[in-house]
């Protein structure tokens, strides 16, 4: 017998292993659904895969009445949208004031306590300033997933920025680098794939964010439909709604995974 | 042209004496190897000489002018590690020091002026024997290529002055001879002044025309760091200039 | 047998009575009357408490009747409105930006409310009284803890909200309020719920419940030293001072005796009202997948009237508790 | 002059320059509250700093009339106490779980995929079925941030555990270590300090769902005063909670690090 | 008594032949070195030897019976680099392989058996001049005292076999000296079997009491992967072996 450390599964075997607990959740949900359902069949907790998929039906491949939209697909784009633009703003805030800070010893002094407390404040309760700063629109959603999450990739953009090799610093100056030429060439392109790391850490709470936003004021997205079905416990929408959430957020995942992957080879850890 | 000279300079951590009262003029094209015993301040003299550590006191002077306070493209640094940029291919790496020197905005060059460092940095590149690796990344390359990279990548830029620090400590000894053979031809063709720290007694009378042995003249064995060390030996070397 | 249960309460003015019931030992005094025990959980996401209730967690839960029937009743769920408490006049209100304006300038504006809710129903109601319907404008799901903050941002023009945060809306200086739900009297209930089958089981609970409540309500009607410290308490804990919470109480009407609360379930108006609800929740689609029609959800009053499908009656008003404390037979 | 990376602000310097953000940020306040009150002496948004002192002084110094208690206090004992239960067991878990992931292939094949999706899942938008599960009670809270913050730590050290250098764990066997040996001497030691900073990162979110948990069911704790003020537009109370919590959350993140410091000096970059 | 014998041993990765018919039998408290080109399976060779890697085809026997599949106490091995523990300090780094043999369950001794494994740590770091860093952690020691202390912790355990992938690469040339005859030492003391793998053909004579060389005997030109390294030479040596 080899030690547990050392036995390793084969392909087929780590796929079959990896789909085991989903089959597991997925057979107790039946289960407990099934009986949710005997005592009650009107039941709206834990409903049956037949009303879910009619929901998924209703949702993805049905015009809704009242607005003529594919409900699913039209909250899909707007959440989409929003967390697209919080993210890009966020990741060019991140990456500006995370250089610069991770760079100008000036820059660190005076701003790096200021963000360390900044990235604490729970942005949801500073709520209604936000309002009044920036309104009840587009901007509302994506300035809170902004306030959320930039911060956090601002300080770790400039951890790691101070985290450079000081050779390298020295020896970029014994080239001649002025501080704009050392940011353009030596500091800001060693960045990019820590950004992309600093990114996929922070989707999960992007999409907090974004659902906490349109819950508090929009009329479409996938966190609003959610929070308006809410109103009836209508747990045949929500629950694949939530699904669909986490595989777009998985397939972001690896969407940025592999771009890191092909376009900063050098920068993966098995070179 | 290039003179280097230090007088009654000290250098001092807090209460702890790292070099005391150092004197020393080295002319142009000399080729001075620095030894000692670890923890004397070897490293400290490089650091100050590279402007990122300034001496306590006295004086520390480049063709009589007092060094600037710090790193420029006159005086090159070649570390024991990590010097390379990882992002940059091997050809980029040379490169870069050219594109940082015309292209003060952008960084990078085009056009013709993009063809003529292109040209100087393959010259070089064939001379360190790392053609074949050109568009590799560092992290490809073994640790001598590395080394031979970082030398060469110090020199495109011609400094006055260039500073090693133990470049070959992290090497196979079967490499060494190869780098020797490369740093004498670039000292030569660049006429330029070497300082380089090495642990090994044989490499540095091998290669210098001057070796500097810095040790303590006073020890307090109650307060070890109450005095530093300075340099107890200058000797001039015949070295490797009559090859050039 | 069951001699202990959970009832969900959520801080509203016309439900602080609950929790003052609890804190001042009436409830648990008419409990051990009866011989058993109620575990008062204060729930403070007004929809999560319905949920729950409906999920099973609680035997009884506190909520208005619109919600009842489209959430509970319309979840299979057979619920019994023990004590309807009080219904709203006044306390909901619709809110436009620009002093003197009327109802009829909300055409084409953006409206911050919570969807699906009370404020979605008067708001209906209240188009239907200038001719307009609710195409003619845009409806933007607010959540009830930030519709205050939502209409101080300057773009927002219109909101539909309920005391407390309609009084805090309101002391924005532009805020003009063109409709209240005193124009609905009797149409937005606040009740007291039970699960049908555990009242059954246990007509004890009802029995306390419904002592405990007019206890309460007779005790406040007095408007002596101890009348006013009791609202005192409730102000305190739904987090405001005895002149705020009595803004609040003064557009709400509450039954203070068991005879009115009779009298009002015996009533046409009721099974009118019930009849609008249904209608709204209906077209709204919150009456849930499976209802083919508005007569999905059968609902049964003390009269002995029901609308919708009879033989699915989930939801039902009770006057026989309120009859008994009207006897002094508790 | 000297490259701008080169220059260095001097202790109380930077001292100063730290402090400038905040001044700024305050005065900002002042400014904006002044001018709101001119305008509308009853407005509640930016509240004037005696409208606030004032509050501080009811919530931290006055006896509350019905329950006796400084309200403050009450709140900050029993936030701190779901927080740091729901850190302990998102530790426990993280640490457990993290490690076996990092160290046995065969439960890396099968939990990783998991782990990896439910830490995407919005907690937030499955909440019925949560509270179902585990009651309205503390455990509700606690549960709450456990399920945010432990699938993150899971994911942190099961990544770090694995990326140990081979030669270590090579070296153990040699040395004769079983599996359990292993984990008990060369990988465990080295995980605290890992946990540390993992615990650092989800210091954020793990107040964000304190809030959020407390703002659902509880009767007590910063995030239900927050919203039970909320709906009366009471910033001159909300302001001062937010403010103390991020200094909560502040002290937390320098203890964090003073821990670690101290107790794990080893794993230090600096040594 | 140990003997490794290999028979008809093959080592492929997918098509890339590394070693072909590789075969060899070592005896009894030999000290085999083993040289040659870069990349021709030597650190591979190693690893089948540590069981972490299976050859493909051929036995690969110690005393007779097949190879375990995985590593254990009775062979250690030391790297170039990175094998000491670096929350342990030094004196625990040692102590760790009696404590894991004698405490299956907790991995730590008590009382009078924590004693005794004390005593036989601190012997042992007497040898390799350690004792006045004992309670440092590996972070603070030079590269020659790590390399020092690799050496010592893998021999602690009394392994029959003792494998070294070119220990002293990394190290300054005048520690190696130093380190030569700390091997010797712990070889003469533990009658163990040595493979070392190293660049330096010096070093291999000087330690040795066998030398191994791996080189390729065919060569395709078409197809540098097609055929793998064998070993080529095999010379019995006179070693150290005398000095014991
Ligand atoms: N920034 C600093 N602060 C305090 N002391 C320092 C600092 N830098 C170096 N020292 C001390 O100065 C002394 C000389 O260090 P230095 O690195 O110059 O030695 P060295 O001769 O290069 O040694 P080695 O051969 O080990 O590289 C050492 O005792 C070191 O501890
Ligand atoms: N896991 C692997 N998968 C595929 N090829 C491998 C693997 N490990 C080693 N190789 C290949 O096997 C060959 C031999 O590698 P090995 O590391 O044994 O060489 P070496 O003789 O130790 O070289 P060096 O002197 O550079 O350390 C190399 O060509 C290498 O690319
Ligand atoms: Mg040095
Ligand atoms: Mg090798």
């Amino acid at each position: 017998m080899r030690r547990l450390i050392n036995r390793r599964p084969g392909r087929g075997g780590a796929f079959g292993l990896g789909l085991l607990p989903f089959i597991l959740v997925i057979s107790a949900y039946l289960y407990y659904s099934h009986q949710r359902l005997e005592a009650n069949p009107g039941d709206k907790l834990l409903p049956a895969p037949a009303s879910i998929g009619a929901a998924i039906h209703r949702y993805a491949l049905e015009e809704d009445e009242r607005t003529g939209d594919y409900l699913l697909w039209t909250d899909t784009r707007a959440s989409l949208e929003r967390l697209g633009m919080g993210l890009a703003i966020s990741a060019a805030i991140g990456l500006g004031l995370g250089l610069a800070i991770g760079v100008v010893p000036y820059l660190r002094a005076s701003a790096a306590p200021f963000v360390a407390a900044v990235s604490l404040v729970p942005p949801l309760a500073v709520l209604p300033i936000l309002f009044i700063a920036v309104g009840l629109g587009e901007l509302a959603k994506v300035t809170l997933i902004v306030v959320g999450v930039a911060p956090v990739i601002v300080r770790d953009l400039a951890m790691r920025t101070a985290e450079l090799p000081t050779e390298q610093i020295i020896k970029a100056q014994t080239l001649g680098a002025s501080t704009w030429q050392l940011v353009l060439r030596v500091v800001l392109p060693q960045s990019w794939p820590r950004l992309i790391d600093a990114l996929r850490l922070s989707l999960g709470s992007a999409w907090l964010f974004l659902i906490a936003a349109e819950a508090i004021a929009s009329t479409e997205g996938l966190g609003f439909r959610i929070f308006l079905v809410r109103r009836y416990l209508a747990m045949d929408v929500i629950l694949p709604y939530v699904a669909w959430i986490t595989l777009l957020a998985l397939a972001m995942d690896r969407l940025l995974r592999l771009v890191r992957a092909k376009a900063f080879a050098w920068a993966e850890p098995g070179v | 042209m290039t003179q280097v000279t230090v007088k009654h300079m000290w250098k001092e951590y807090g209460g702890h004496v790292v070099l005391e009262n150092v004197n020393l003029h080295v002319g142009d094209h000399e080729f001075v190897t620095i030894v000692g015993a670890s923890g004397c301040g070897k490293t400290t003299f490089l650091r100050m000489l590279l402007g990122i550590e300034a001496p306590s006191r006295g004086e520390f002077l480049i063709d009589g002018r007092p060094l600037p306070g710090e790193p420029g493209p006159d005086r090159g640094i070649v570390f024991q590690r990590y010097s390379l940029f990882p992002h940059l291919t091997v050809l980029q790496n040379l490169l870069l020091g050219l594109e940082l020197k015309d292209a003060p905005l952008t960084g990078r060059l085009f056009g013709a002026a993009r063809r003529r460092a292109l040209d100087k940095a393959r010259t070089l590149l064939a001379a360190i024997g790392l053609e074949a690796a050109a568009n590799k990344h560092p992290a490809q390359l073994s640790g001598g290529m590395q080394q031979r990279l970082s030398i060469a990548q110090s020199v495109i830029r011609e400094p006055k002055i260039l500073l090693l620090d133990e470049p070959f400590g992290a090497l196979d000894p079967g490499i060494t001879a190869d780098m020797h053979e490369l740093i004498i031809k670039l000292w030569n063709a660049h006429k330029m002044t070497i300082f380089m720290v090495t642990h090994d007694l044989k490499e540095s009378f091998a290669l210098g025309t001057r070796l500097l042995v810095f040790d303590k003249v006073r020890i307090d064995p109650q307060a070890p760091e109450a005095f530093g060390a300075t340099i107890t030996y200058n000797i001039p070397l015949k070295g490797q200039r009559s090859a050039s | 047998e069951k001699t202990s249960f959970n009832m969900a309460w959520t801080i509203y003015v016309g439900w602080m009575p609950w929790g003052y019931a609890e804190q001042s030992g009436i409830l648990a005094k008419w409990a051990a009357r009866y011989g058993i025990k109620i575990k008062l959980t204060q729930v403070n996401d007004y929809v999560e408490s319905i949920n729950q209730y409906t999920a099973g967690t609680f035997d009884a839960c506190l909520m208005t009747n619109m919600d009842m029937l489209t959430i509970p009743s319309a979840g299979g769920v057979d619920s019994t409105a023990l004590i309807v408490g009080d219904f709203s006049n006044g306390n909901d209100g619709i809110v436009l930006k620009g002093k003197g304006k009327t109802l009829k300038d909300i055409r084409g504006q953006k409206v911050n409310l919570v969807e699906l809710s009370v404020s979605h129903y008067m708001l209906a109601r209240a188009l239907g009284t200038v001719g307009l319907r609710e195409r003619d404008l845009k409806i933007v799901n607010t959540s009830d803890a930030d519709i205050v903050a939502a209409f101080a941002a300057s773009a927002s023009t219109a909101a539909v909200a309920w005391k407390p945060q309609l009084s805090a809306i309101l002391k924005n200086p532009d805020a003009q309020l063109v409709y209240d739900s005193s124009k609905i009297p009797g149409e937005i209930l606040d009740l007291m719920v039970v699960n049908t089958a555990t009242l059954k089981a246990n007509p004890k609970l009802g029995k306390a419940l419904v002592g405990a409540w007019y206890e309460i309500m007779a005790l406040m009607a007095k408007n002596d030293a101890a009348a006013k410290a009791a609202t005192a308490s409730m102000a305190k804990a739904s987090g405001t001072d005895p002149a705020g919470y009595a803004g609040q109480l003064a557009t709400t009407h509450l039954f203070a005796t068991p005879a009115e609360d009779y009298a009002f379930v015996n009533g046409d108006a009721l099974v009118n009202t019930m009849d609008l609800v249904r209608k709204f929740s209906f077209e709204h689609g919150i009456l849930g997948q499976g209802a083919a029609s508005v007569d999905a959800v059968g609902i049964q009053f003390p009269s002995g009237r029901t609308l919708g499908d009879p033989r699915n009656v989930k939801m039902r008003f009770d006057g026989s508790f309120a009859k008994m404390a009207m006897d002094g037979a508790l």
